[in-house]
């Protein structure tokens, strides 16, 4: 069934909520400025929560089932989250208030500061960022503002390994740099010869995932990290992968300079079908006065009897505002909420149990699939998509095939470096029993495979739509629906 | 907390890995930083989050306990309970950005929904799946005028009257882009003339882009169609930010020519939340469609023919192009786009015209009211929509500090931003403020104007 | 796909939700009370989060289509009363607590009172009843201790028209009364004559519903309560369906002596799968006094400043309690959202759009389907699931294939006089395209049963399970499931 | 509000059905009634309905506002939010009775969950899907056990140490058995004798049933084995009323050999809601089963073998047998019960275990520190679960309002129901009661005390 759109369900005339009546005496519409049609659909109240329902029922989610979407760590969200987020004294605050009127905004945005500067081990955080490439932006920004505030402008590079992620590359252009691709060595770590190949004078910074988008702990980091800050540059740590290292490895003790969190992925704050996010920055003691406008901070310190008065202070050599107001609050107070439920043992039990869920998958999974970098993996691995002996079969035949058994794919295609990639990442919310029907619907697949490899190509089968004509939504470009005429 | 594991499982696992214990896996990771202790405060239950939570939210006073007459660039309005309701379904909450187009139909319709609610509500013919909020969109208005020049032309012109924070934060995004220069919004002596009048003389034939606001900063309407015809015939773009509750009653932007138009979708129903998550909209015409930032959803068909929704031209986005990309955004709002999306359906045209009335209605009524008190004056100078300056006798902040005593959060301390605004306040009044809250407002600086 | 049970899912030594240790000094567990074994599942949040949303899946609701369930009044229900049950200030609030706490839920308990007087046309009103038969069964103890009060003890018999809910025999009952039959006429009214022929000096009362369950408004109803009456009967209203009376006509006004409402009916809070529901009981002046204990009043009255003192009333003759504390207070305070969002012209025009909507489906319907009693219908009318030509085909069979159009199927095999009836309520929220498309459907379903039969007597094909075993499940009698034994 | 016609729908409608206007649907309704007015305040929009509510709520007082150690049937628990997140589902919340299990296979299957889960904290065969509450759970077990002699039993025997409102709920319920009598109950002049003693004596061969209640409305703790043996010996059923928190920690009363287990439901994860929806538990032995009131989900298979659930043993019930059905109970509590499942599931078994020793101990501090008070005393004279009694210097009315004035909600007044026992407070103290509440309390006594 294709469910109508709120266009087409639309009859001219009807009403959905309504407002009362102005209590003012009116006046007149300012002339000239009135539009003369709102083509906007009219429905009832009961048309849009049925309409929504059932596009609900079309999407695949972790409340509904595994989602081992690999560098996205779709972990179980706490219902609690979306409660607290939901009081009152947060929802209804408004971003401009006087800060005597929300101290408690504030002191939830100050201790979250300092947990994450805990949870790192760097020196400054900023909450402002909305999601791990706003981050990106802003750690480079601030790297470049670094070098140019020691008066150092001719720094014009960030390397870039060729297994990072998109926006690595992406946010290092737009803060105006050039991007030099650094290579991967045989064991899945930044190729040391490569990377000192290109340092020099004009590397303003590496930017590092670590572990990397092949799941693996880069074994040189302290190496990578030194021959960087020998030519002069600094080290970015892409954060999306942390929810690895929480208690076993603080990225800022390494001798990262800055990094950003994604408290959509580590912190268990919900995806939303594409955001909110949230993208806190943590930087290292020489780049904290270039964090973006405003920080919170302390500005009248407490007494033994009377709590501190928080409020907005502004880093010395700030890069500026970065976005409207401060940040995602309410992402703030979902991550606040699941770090206070977690505590420090409870840091590193997630990453030791999403750990242990990647390599028991790996374990189990590698007779059958092929695992390139076959070395303990850290919160996922990437294997191959493809079998020797039925060519034909490719990655994506077998993503869309979980489909059919109830799975949502891993990420496919992604990191480049290996071929017809599937990027698994099951987190540590998942039981035993779960991670066992998925190697037994992997395992099935590959026999499928060789037995009946259209099964394959033609999944999925059992999905509310099937594979879709990308190059006709291409060509076409309908990007839009218009009012259906009036009846 | 969450993890499922039992003691048995743990150890079966292990076996199957071939370690002997958790640590064993992390031999990779240096010994000398491995393990640390981190200073974090014992775990809390739920039950005991709960208390530690609920008591910093009671430690503020919202716009459920004040009187709220702040706006500047984030509005309290009236949010539906359906809007939440559906919002919170696990099925929209959990999952991801819908790269697998066969199990995430939900999310790529809402989207295409956003993207047409959006494109009629601006009169453009795309919009994109969202931004962070309107600062941001702004930003990426000016990234991609400059790409579209492929860097030949220079200039950008921001107006004054463009919400300072979306200027700051064009400047901090364009920073690296050292040939640029970014002007136009030096605030003249009077900040209150037209943003058309400071502009004209400035745009030429290096201008990639003007920005303007509608309403703009200070509340106020401007016809920007000879200013855009202007920037036309220089070649230059025109972005207009604008305020889409707004646009319930006042002319869409598009009818102006806009090239591109951004703004803050807060308003359609997003809560205040302390300034976020909000709604970055970003809407153009179909000849920047290739040029745009962000997630498309496009209709096709699937093998059956099916209709079906897909995530379409994704050669402009970081995971294919990488350095070469159009912005580097991934996650965007999806889920406040989605709460946009069933607010302005359940509003639906009569819902939001009335709403946009409301507000200009009340607004106006308070800003006649408040110009009857002695020394204070509505000086706005142009026809407004739902946010008004009031010259005050005395610092604003001091009167606010007078109006927080009596239980209003009172306007914007225009001061702030725009040193030649000093004891002037930008004063939001919407369909939330009751005709006696508005009378109480009056009192209470009346009151404050006889003392 | 099967889901498991929760106890399938049960993982010896799996924790979900967490408490805090305790904070005080340990007292020794109470020697010889303490269990052994506590056979509960472990499972985790997630698993809990995921097999509800599972079954969730499985359900149908009118959130996710139409469900004109005749007798059942499925209108829409408006997501803000969920809010407002949810309101802190009421669902904290413990039901012993001290008048002076509670004086919001006391006076909006009194309101509600007196909004439903308004409604009703009655006298005074008792919020307890869980549900309807819970009112009905208050409402002829009511009768009864009326009866008794006046020395009148020798009325031992119920009259019930045969088109009755079952509720109304049952009730009788239990409340100690013997039940008479009462025919219906060939117009769908109760057939005066045998109404005349049993009224004496034994009927203690008749139980009415009107409109009935055939959807008619009885045109008798005045000579009907007038027989009753003059024999020293009382009657009693089944308010199930006051739905299609709202603003139209007042039950007491026409001499009603005692009535239930439905709120989770008429008054648009959700039925939840099963309850919980609301039963309030309005009666007439004479019949005051015998309210079940308690009733909320007015203790101190109000001045021009300030608010009058709500609080619990005896009344002089009650029946007593009912229940526990004082009625289905959550689902009191969504009936009062929802009244209060109405007003008086939002009650007549659900009463009107109620009516139009069932007329309409009628109107459609008739020549395919036979209806029996073919006069103007109130919010509901019942018609024939069978065909002449096609004996064989069942309403059941119908209702089952409505189920692949995506409908719930009508109330089937009630009332019990119409034959393979199917009775259609549409109520007021549904909209004319919803209305066509389900004509359409029964329209099509008519024309399978002449053309492919097996597809109506298989049906449902298309819904998570299809036909079951009902025979099994009463002889095999398998009615809990137990703790697996542990691994 | 709500209604979606357009006029032209309307009227195309009216057309189909062949009258001219809505009023002339309505000519069967005697002229002089129709269309009375009503006399109720205008209709409100949403917006102005949540201000109208949120000030009534504002005017109640609550446990998130008063530390509370107020029982008496009903309390005062943790309550997970996956609880709330999952009822909210409008597959749950805008579902009916499941009649037509193809498409209620998710509230059948729930259903049969929580007649499993009852069944085993229980300790008893089979669980019924719900009464009302636990009052009306009592009473249908009298109406059960009536019904089971087939009225050749006339005696009922309440201990008097059950809940008064059950107590009262099943005279209400039953005043129309003209032969039967209910007795036991008369409140001994030392009301803290055992209820085992004080029947002892009235069991006999005319007894259809003994109820007792487990712990008993004083909190305390009895073991009934013998009780049952005697009643058994005489062919009475026994029911006993228990609260399902307690038994997380508490030998289930099946091990007594219960014919029936009734209980109040509501601290399974039901919010206090001043006083309901709440949730009558009912369970018996298999050999009742076809006497039970209310609905039953039983297991079964469909067409092609794969398990599912259906309504079961139909034949009790009204709907089906009309005037010889075991009850009248149509629509029950579902979606509460719904609710107590979801609660026992992610609580588990080390949840629902801690959650009723922490009720313990907590209950023990708080009843020590409170025997410490000069002029108070624990009187219970029993072993307690997280109830008991205490003997205060003073009507209860005074200590409560002194409490009150300290933010505490304090304990019930048994001189209320029990003349005997004039200033007694059965004091209640649940997981959610901190040491920190627990002091202010006994701090506040004390400060009673020694005025
Ligand atoms: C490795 C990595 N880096 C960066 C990002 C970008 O983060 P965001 O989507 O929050 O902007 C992602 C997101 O998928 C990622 O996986
Ligand atoms: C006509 C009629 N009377 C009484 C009842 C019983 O109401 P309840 O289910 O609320 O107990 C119903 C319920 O379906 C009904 O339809």
């Amino acid at each position: 069934m294709t469910e109508p759109t709120i266009y087409e369900l639309s009859s001219p005339g009807r009403v959905g909520v309504r407002f009362p009546d102005a209590d003012v005496p009116p006046t007149p519409l300012p002339e000239g400025f009135v539009r003369e049609d709102l083509p906007m659909p009219e429905v009832s109240e009961l048309d849009v929560v049925r309409h929504f329902t059932h596009l609900s029922a079309l999407n695949y989610s972790i409340d509904a089932g595994f989602y081992p979407l690999g560098s996205c760590t779709m972990k179980y969200n706490p219902k609690i989250n979306e409660e607290m987020a939901r009081l009152p004294g947060f929802a209804f605050t408004h971003p401009l208030q006087p800060v005597e009127t929300v101290q408690g905004n504030l002191a939830l945005m100050y201790v979250l500061q300092d947990w994450l500067k805990a949870i790192s081990g760097f020196e400054a955080i900023t909450l402002q960022p909305a999601a791990g490439a706003h981050g990106e932006l802003v750690g480079i920004l601030i790297i470049r503002a670094y070098h140019h505030d020691r008066g150092d402008s001719k720094r014009t590079k960030i390397l870039v390994p060729d297994s990072a992620h998109g926006t690595n590359p992406a946010s290092s252009v737009i803060a105006g740099y050039e991007v030099v691709n650094i290579k991967t060595d045989a064991d899945g770590n930044v190729d040391l010869d490569s990377l000192r190949a290109v340092c020099d004078e004009t590397t303003a910074g590496l930017m590092l995932t670590n572990p990397n988008t092949l799941g693996l702990f880069d074994c040189n980091v302290k190496d990578v990290i030194r021959i960087v800050h020998e030519a002069g540059g600094l080290v970015y740590g892409d954060g999306a992968n942390l929810n690895a290292l929480l208690g076993i490895v603080r990225p800022g003790d390494v001798g990262f300079d800055v990094m950003h969190f994604n408290l959509h992925k580590t912190f268990s704050t919900p995806h939303g079908g594409g955001g909110p996010g949230s993208g806190p920055v943590g930087v290292a003691a020489h780049l904290a006065d270039f964090l973006p406008d405003p920080v919170v901070e302390i500005v009248e310190p407490g007494t033994a009897t009377e709590a501190p008065l928080y409020g907005f202070a502004h880093p010395a050599k700030s890069i500026g505002r970065i976005k409207s107001f401060h940040g995602h609050f309410g992402m703030l107070v979902r991550a606040f909420t699941y770090i206070a439920m977690n505590g420090a043992e409870g840091m590193r039990a997630i990453a030791e149990h999403a750990v242990l869920n990647a390599n028991y998958l790996m374990a189990r999974l590698k007779d059958t699939y092929h695992v390139p970098y076959g070395r303990i993996c850290m919160h996922e691995f990437v294997m191959e998509g493809k079998f020797d002996d039925v060519p034909d079969v490719r990655a994506l035949d077998i993503a869309k095939r979980l489909m059919d058994y109830k799975f949502h794919p891993p990420t496919n295609y992604f990191p480049l470096i290996v071929h017809e990639a599937l990027m698994i990442e099951p987190t540590e919310t998942e039981n035993k029993q779960t991670l066992d029907s998925f190697v037994d619907a992997l395992l099935q697949i590959a026999q499928e495979a060789r037995s009946n490899p259209e099964l394959l190509k033609q999944a999925p089968h059992d999905t509310p739509i099937g594979r879709v004509d990308e190059v006709k939504a291409a060509k076409d470009l309908v990007l839009c629906c218009w009012m259906p005429d009036a009846v | 907390m969450f993890i499922p594991h039992t003691n048995d499982e743990r150890e079966a696992m292990l076996r199957v890995i071939g370690v002997e214990k958790l640590e064993d896996l992390f031999r990779d990771v240096p010994e000398e930083f491995r393990f640390p202790r981190l200073n974090l405060p014992p775990a809390l239950t739920e039950m005991e989050a709960v208390e530690e939570l609920s008591e910093l939210a009671l430690a503020n006073e919202g716009t459920r306990d004040l009187a709220c007459f702040l706006g500047a660039g984030a509005y309290n309005h009236y949010i539906p309970a359906a809007v939440d309701a559906i919002i919170r379904r696990g099925e929209f909450l959990t999952a991801y950005t819908p790269y697998q187009p066969e199990v995430s139909q939900g999310t790529l319709q809402a989207v295409f929904e956003y993207q047409s609610l959006i494109a009629n509500l601006t009169g453009m013919d795309v919009s994109n799946a969202s931004h962070y909020d309107g600062a941001t969109a702004t930003a990426e208005a000016a990234v991609m005028a400059y790409h579209n020049f492929r860097g030949k032309r220079t200039k950008i012109l921001l107006a004054h009257t463009v919400h300072p924070q979306y200027r700051e934060t064009v400047r901090t995004y364009m920073q690296g882009y050292t040939d640029l220069t970014i002007e136009g919004d030096n605030v003249p002596d009077d900040a209150l003339v037209s943003p058309c009048d400071t502009l004209s003389g400035q745009i030429d034939a290096n201008t990639a882009l003007v920005v303007v606001q509608y309403p703009d900063f200070f509340g106020r309407l401007y016809d920007y169609t000879e200013m855009v015809e202007a920037a036309h015939a220089q070649g230059a773009l025109v972005c207009i930010a604008t305020n889409p509750i707004a646009l319930g009653l006042l002319k869409a932007p598009g009818a102006f020519g806009a090239d591109i138009v951004v703004g803050e979708g807060q308003p359609l129903g997003i809560p205040l939340s302390f300034g976020g998550p909000y709604l970055g909209i970003f809407a153009t015409k179909k000849d920047y469609v290739r040029k745009i930032a962000g997630r498309l959803v496009g209709e096709t068909v699937d093998g059956e023919g099916r209709r079906a929704y897909v995530l379409t031209l994704t050669a402009r986005e970081q995971h294919i192009r990488r350095e070469k990309a159009t912005s580097n955004i991934c996650t965007n709002v999806g889920l406040i786009a989605l709460a946009s999306t069933v607010y302005m359906s359940l509003l639906g045209k009569s819902g939001l015209r009335k709403v946009a009335e409301l507000c200009y209605q009340k607004a106006h009524y308070a800003a006649e009211e408040i110009a009857s008190i002695p020394g204070f004056s509505v000086c706005s100078g142009a026809p407004f929509f739902h946010e008004f300056i009031v010259c005050c006798p005395a610092p604003v902040e001091e009167i606010n500090a007078h109006l927080l005593d009596h239980g209003i959060l009172g306007g914007y301390d225009l001061g702030k931003e725009f040193p030649s605004m000093k004891d002037r306040m930008l004063v939001a009044v919407t369909e939330m403020n009751s005709r006696d809250q508005i009378d109480a407002l009056v009192d209470a600086l009346k009151e404050f104007s006889n003392d």
